[in-house]
């Protein structure tokens, strides 16, 4: 069927691009076959590209294997796997030169390019009564074929993905292995194959590992697979997790979960977010511990639900009336998204805060390989110094009565929870004493307000002590390379560190927003003199927030159109952007 | 055994008259006092939650635990702390405009739901605390200081609601009579499920119907809660003042509203209704045939266990 | 005159055999060919509000006025625009997630203050747009991807909800039985005051009831809808699926939800209730007992009287 | 009765207290002492200071007159009215060495201080039968005696503010009045006298004067006092005020005011405001106008509800999703409020924005004098470029399709409300074409953003023309008193006006906060070496604001107490921080 064996470019960076319409299966396939690649032993990444439809309308995802680890996406692409016929006009200009694209035999007609083919698709699938959607599973056989890839591996992985009808999966999936020819050969790496997980995985995850006991939602993209996924392991992990009314009943009973013990978590986006400001701001004058993962994406408004953006880095600080501490973190990969997931929780319970992380739709739904190794303790390190009386439950049995808002030298107050025998616990959104009475006496409100605010000074010096600013300084390409660097946060890091080793400059990516890490930063910045800021939004909000510390962004790649940045098209405007 | 102390020394701020006195004085006598033959529930099992408004400050004149919580917002909060610890024992106090106005969806939700909570509503039929606004169940025609021409819109029937969103409990009291809602509240307390008590609390500042009320109120009695359409019944009987040609108090114009010679209407007091429906927790465990495993939730903190299971879930995600 | 293009060319993406084409051809009937005897609303006249949700789409694909507005927030929306305007004929169109759920609230409160709006649910009894979680009318028990092992909570039936809040137009209809939805559609946006139609949209996707509706619907019949009782009887015939023994689709194993051999319960169509008030605008006129002058309204414009008028008052706030 | 008269300090400055009890009408006194001062031609203040409590708990007022304007209260006052024993007490240390008390004879043994004066209003009171509010107006009676101001023009004031039982309220104070001697003459001056009016009624008129059709809030101290204002005079103006359920109706229900053509504006605090911002940011992306009075309180949370603070701003200037322009203004007296929320409605229109008026309890809650001589036109600056097609109601009668969202050189399109014959107006939340069809194209969605975030462009640019930057430069004290500047934002500019003027210091007070004055702010620091911001709140709002322009203040008075900064406050503070 197929022609002679174009050449493909280097296996140590293949792109796979699987398009068609929303509802026909494309999310799933990308999966199929990043599995696929990453159990070959290769370093996967998929980037996931999906309307607000839920049938139609285009949807495609890439997916890039290499021998490197990888956390980013290219616009130009090896093999396009076209499920109809729009996949290939609109992307068409991706493909190599010298690459391919299978398509049904059917469309092979209206696509006269000679790097596409025609794979009898439909005419399996009717030959084997099977349902439109298997057209996919077809696809995926016939990819495997064409670059080599073993049938047993393949079906082992149908066997897991697809639970409905695996064995029609198969066989018509046996029946696209066969009816091409191999056309490449992706070698398998003998090497550790690391697991592949989403951003919103890892989120999940690490918010188990830092002892999550509820998870409480209203579903919001991008974040919505967060509640999916804890839902499916509630039993396991012992998690009450509830999707309830709206976003404010959700933060509230978050709050009411924190009072009685219990470290909740909740999951939105920026409308969402909006509706939990109240609670927030509750949270930061009761002094009770929360975490939000805010996933941001395209806005103002509804936006582009399905599309990503870093627009919400500067409501997020601010969102709350009043001023209280709160800590912010970006993290820009799975390992990242973990760790701080888990050490967030952590900071919310130690120091009694509002905790948040800041995520988008390209880090929350994107596929990335999880290496453990990379990723240090969450409980190592400690937050507050040692012999303070501000460590959670520290409260319980102690003689004097029990005083929820004790005065401390780092502003943390002793813990404790209902039912606690000879003590009464009393917690208050207005202005209060240190029992927790109402008050409105002028001296008490600037007491306790410089006790609130003490504990971000705490949280500021606990966090010295840990890795909160990346930095990336690749091969020097040149005399003064590293004098010029890339600015990043949240999932710019990818894009960012890899067009960084490209162009040999220097990238720092601070992964905590706030407390902002001051001294970390400036020592980042040693012998930098130009510095980059790269955002997902229109008015560098990160360019903005370091100037509150004294530094100074000399140049600006800010995208608005939420897309990711590819490798290419990032790689073009830093080299703009340093003429 | 000393006797629990319940008071707080925090100074009184509420008008000398007001409905909320008795009201205090009542819950105080519940928790002090249990009920013939019933085991009291330890003091530090005890939760309260609070609305802001005049009603909220009730926290801080008891020595029980509290969340003074944010306007409108208490029974998420309750929900929350209910959920998180089924041995607590979780009392809200909200206002008419915080829990009927502000935030209504979550009271229909927490009825709906049939959590194990019981929510006292101070209705005094009016913003209190923000000086005289007309509130969900002020009369129609009510001459707040936001409507000084005169409510434009009928009053909510919040029993009649809540009756409509699945709630299991439904009470009316009336702070001029300490037995009953002493009686009223005890009862609400045990019940299993959501418990909504709505209390006809005098305002005497900006909205003293005292008077209005004591010529009205009766207790239902031969009445059987269980039946449903009994209980709509008396749920009707009275609507807040929601026909603003009835004998409802217009505040505008009473004696237009309350017609001389008029018949005056009756204001059924008392438990209206009460049915046993599986809680949401219950309906959350296994039993019910949820998946939420009680035994697993004790054992929550094993960190080891958890971790363990994280890297068998990262193994297989290859 | 040629007749008024209410197309747009939008491309539509909902699913196929989505009961949203239904619901979208019979409104645009309903506008395109007034009632006998009617005089149609002009074109530019009519404004309809979307929440989000799949439901929403329903305004890009009809060539009209349209506020899409945020999730759960129609009812604000055009109450807003019909009070600003009341020579518009405002209609709204949201989900069950989007009205039942996030801004049950404003349902509400736009029935207690009989807007003179027509709200129109696409009641798919689950939330499409974001893939497929329980909603505020799913059976309990349902398996949506937010409660895997079956939500834990019986649905709302929102008839009842919204009888209780003092509506006064409530119809239920199906997205199969178009001639009937029209019929609905236009009878609610002729009603004078707050109408909402709750639509049994079968959502193919995630929840498809087509099968399940198809055998248990039927027209009311002799039924006087100005009738409270027998309405709240039609109303609480189909209680959306809250007993878990009983006859409703529990979604996770319909088969012990309908056990062979029961008889099924049957699901009313048609206009379950009916009722002249005061709509909201008219209360808040003079000829309602407000003082919101039509005149004045009309001439707010005036600035210079306006300038007048604030001179006197400062000059009276000496 | 009285002994001799002592000798009270010039008249040029008098302060009074009034105080008592919460609910036993001493905010009434307040006004009414004001007024009657105000008549005599003295410039007038007065600051109000009240819990949160309807009954009991302390409330008083400081009525304070002058010959020159001001804005501000003094510590120290003149003559306290003491309508209880604990206002003798609570306020003792501000008495004058020379000043005078007036109490209850009653009392005044339990006062053994020589500056108290017993009168007997109780006695008075159960000899006529009046109620014990009436206290009140007895005392107040006394006051105008012992002050040597004639009874008539206090009878007028009288029967004015006292709706209820005139005549016996006009008994009872002519018995204080004859039961006391005159301790000194409060000389009428003969100029004109000018309103006396709050912050909140000044905002009120201003809208009203910019053309609002409709005013919808929720109750929330400080903006409460709006709505009952404009709900009183809604017949007059023509206006809907209404009251909703919860501030997320307020926000949304005036969107479709502004959707179908009237001008709408809402009123709120902090937790009202978190709870709008969702609506906020649908306004943004709709281009849909509306103005939001935010009156700021001590927070986080319900803080202090009675009490002021000023730390909202960067909550208000970053609040809701995404990116979207924004008009914020904070007026420091009674004419700005009212002239910018006159033209804060207008900027709000013309540019199809929000426009968010920042004020505080001091603010909103304060009486000042208005004059009108110091309030430029509203309808005076240009605010669009002449010749563009973007001003409101240009669509109608176009003869292209009517495109909501029709591309302009200003980013600004026609703007048209239904009926409009012949043309379809549709506004969406989600990202839209011109026609405001809903789309998730990139480069549509680039466009977009570009087109809303271009109208801050000429935002900016008209607002030059405008005095955004209030200076005050007064007689040099000292070689280089005005190398020192303090800087203020809201109701600050009172107090530091008069410290300015006392020291000799430059006062700079940027009204407008977004779009940020860059160029007037410049201009207003030429020759500044020092710049101490005076702010309350506890992290410098304003100083770090004015960071992102590349401006730096060095010194820094905070208050975050919940009450206004008296004269002698903060001038004792600025000379600390000059120290
Ligand atoms: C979000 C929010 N909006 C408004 C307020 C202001 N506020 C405080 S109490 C109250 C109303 C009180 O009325 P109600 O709930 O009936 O309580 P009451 O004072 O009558 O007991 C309001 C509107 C607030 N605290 N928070
Ligand atoms: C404040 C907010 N929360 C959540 C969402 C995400 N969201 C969009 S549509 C939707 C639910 C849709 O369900 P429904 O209203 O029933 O509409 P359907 O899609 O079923 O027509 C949700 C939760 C949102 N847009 N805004
Ligand atoms: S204002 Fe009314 S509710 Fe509040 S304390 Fe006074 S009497 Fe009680
Ligand atoms: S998901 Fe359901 S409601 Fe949405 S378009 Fe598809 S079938 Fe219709
Ligand atoms: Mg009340
Ligand atoms: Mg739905």
């Amino acid at each position: 069927m197929m022609k002679e064996t174009p050449a493909i470019a280097g296996l140590d960076n293949l792109s796979v691009l699987v398009g068609g319409k929303a509802g026909a299966g494309i999310d799933r396939s990308g999966t199929i076959l990043g599995k696929l690649l990453n159990r070959l032993g290769y370093r996967t990444f998929i980037y996931r590209d999906y309307p607000s439809i839920i049938r139609g309308g285009h949807t495609f995802s890439i997916i890039r294997a290499a021998k490197d680890r990888i956390v980013a996406h290219r616009d130009e692409v090896d093999i396009i796997l076209a499920l109809d016929r729009e996949t290939f006009v609109h992307h068409q200009h991706r493909l190599k030169k010298e690459g391919i694209c299978l398509c049904d035999a059917r469309e092979k007609t209206a696509l006269p390019d000679p790097r596409a083919f025609g794979i009898p698709l439909s005419e399996i699938l009717r030959e084997e009564k099977a349902p439109a959607v298997m057209t996919n599973t077809c696809m995926i056989g016939a990819f495997a074929k064409a670059t080599g890839i073993d049938f047993p591996p393949l079906e082992k992985i149908l066997r897991q993905e697809l639970r409905k009808e695996p064995e029609l999966n198969i066989k018509v999936a046996k029946r696209g292995y066969d009816a091409v020819n191999e056309v490449l050969t992706i070698q398998p790496l003998p090497r550790e194959v690391l697991p592949l997980i989403t951003g919103n995985e890892a989120i999940a995850l690490g918010l188990v590992r830092g002892g999550l006991d509820a998870y409480l939602s209203y579903p919001m993209t991008p974040t919505t697979p967060i509640l999916h996924y804890l839902a499916g392991v509630s039993r396991e992990f012992g998690l009450d997790v509830l999707h309830l009314e709206n976003e404010i009943s959700v933060i509230l009973t978050a709050l009411g979960y924190a009072y009685a013990g219990k470290k909740a978590a909740v999951g939105t986006s920026g409308g969402g977010f909006c509706l939990m400001t109240e609670g927030l701001s509750l949270a930061g004058m009761a002094e009770l511990p929360i975490l939000v993962v805010l996933g941001q994406r395209t806005g103002p408004s509804t936006g582009l639900p399905t599309y990503s953006a870093q627009s919400d880095l500067l409501f997020a600080l601010h969102a709350g009336q009043g001023e209280f501490p709160r800590f912010l973190v970006a993290p820009g990969d799975a390992e990242e998204a973990y760790y701080w997931s888990a050490l967030g929780l952590r900071i919310s319970w130690e120091f009694q805060i509002p905790a948040l992380i800041l995520s988008d739709k390209n880090l929350g739904e994107s596929f990335f390989n999880f290496d453990r190794k990379l990723v240090e303790d969450p409980e190592a390190p400690d937050l507050l110094p040692a012999g303070e009386n501000n460590k959670p439950g520290a409260g319980a049995g102690q003689d004097l009565p029990y005083r929820r808002y004790e005065l401390t030298g780092t502003g943390v107050s002793p813990l404790a929870f209902p039912p606690l025998a000879g003590g009464v616990i009393k917690v208050n959104s207005y202005e209060h004493d240190e029992a927790g009475i109402t008050t409105e006496d002028p001296r008490q409100t600037t007491v306790m307000q410089e006790k609130r605010l003490r504990k971000a000074e705490y949280l500021a010096r606990a966090l010295e002590a840990v890795k909160t600013v990346n930095t990336y300084e690749g091969e020097d390409h040149g005399a003064h390379a590293h004098q010029t660097a890339l600015l990043c946060w949240g999932s710019n890091k990818g894009p960012c560190f890899e067009v960084g080793r490209r162009l040999g400059l220097k990238v720092i990516q601070p992964v905590v927003l706030n407390p902002f890490p001051t001294r970390q930063f400036q020592q980042a910045l040693a012998g930098v003199k130009k510095l980059i800021t790269v955002e997902n939004n229109a008015t560098a909000q990160l360019g903005r927030l370091i100037r509150n510390y004294g530094f100074q962004a000399n140049g600006e790649i800010l995208k608005t159109d939420g897309r990711a940045f590819s490798i290419e098209e990032l790689e073009k405007k830093v080299k703009e952007a340093m003429a | 055994m000393t006797a629990y102390n319940f008071e707080t020394s925090t100074p009184n701020t509420w008008c000398p008259g007001c409905g909320n006195f008795p009201l205090l004085n009542a819950v105080k006598a519940v928790l002090q006092e249990p009920g013939e033959g019933e085991t009291p529930t330890p003091p530090e099992n005890l939760v309260l939650v609070a609305g802001i408004g005049c009603h909220g400050k009730i926290v801080d004149y008891l020595n029980i635990n509290s969340f003074y919580s944010i306007h409108g917002r208490v029974l998420p909060v309750a929900t929350g702390i209910k959920l998180a610890n089924p041995d607590l024992e979780v009392i809200g106090f909200a206002g008419d405009g915080d829990a009927y106005g502000e935030g209504l969806e979550h009271l229909i939700y927490a009825a709906k739901r049939n959590i194990d909570i019981t929510v006292i509503i101070h209705n005094n039929r009016v913003y209190s605390l923000t000086t005289g606004q007309f509130s969900p169940t002020s009369p129609l025609g009510f001459p707040g200081r936001s409507t000084p021409a005169g409510s434009p819109e009928p009053p909510l029937n919040p029993l009649e609601l809540l009756l409509a969103s699945g709630a299991t409990f439904l009470a009316r009291g009336f702070s001029s009579q300490p037995e009953q809602m002493k009686q009223i509240i005890r009862e609400a307390i045990n019940h299993r499920g959501f418990a909504l008590v709505d209390i006809l609390q005098v305002c005497v500042t900006f909205f003293n119907l005292h008077q209005y009320y004591a010529e009205r109120v009766y207790t239902v009695e031969d009445h059987d809660p269980a039946d449903y359409f009994q209980a709509l019944n008396k749920i009707r009987e009275w609507d807040y003042g929601a026909s603003p040609s009835g004998t409802s108090p217009g505040g505008a114009s009473p004696g237009k509203a309350n017609p001389g010679g008029e018949e005056k209407e009756r204001i059924p007091l008392g438990i209206l209704y009460k049915k046993e429906a599986p809680t949401f927790a219950r309906r959350l465990s296994p039993a019910g045939g949820g998946n939420r495993e009680e035994a697993t939730r004790e054992s929550r903190t094993a960190a080891k266990e958890r971790q363990a299971l994280i890297e068998k879930i990262l193994a297989g995600s290859k």
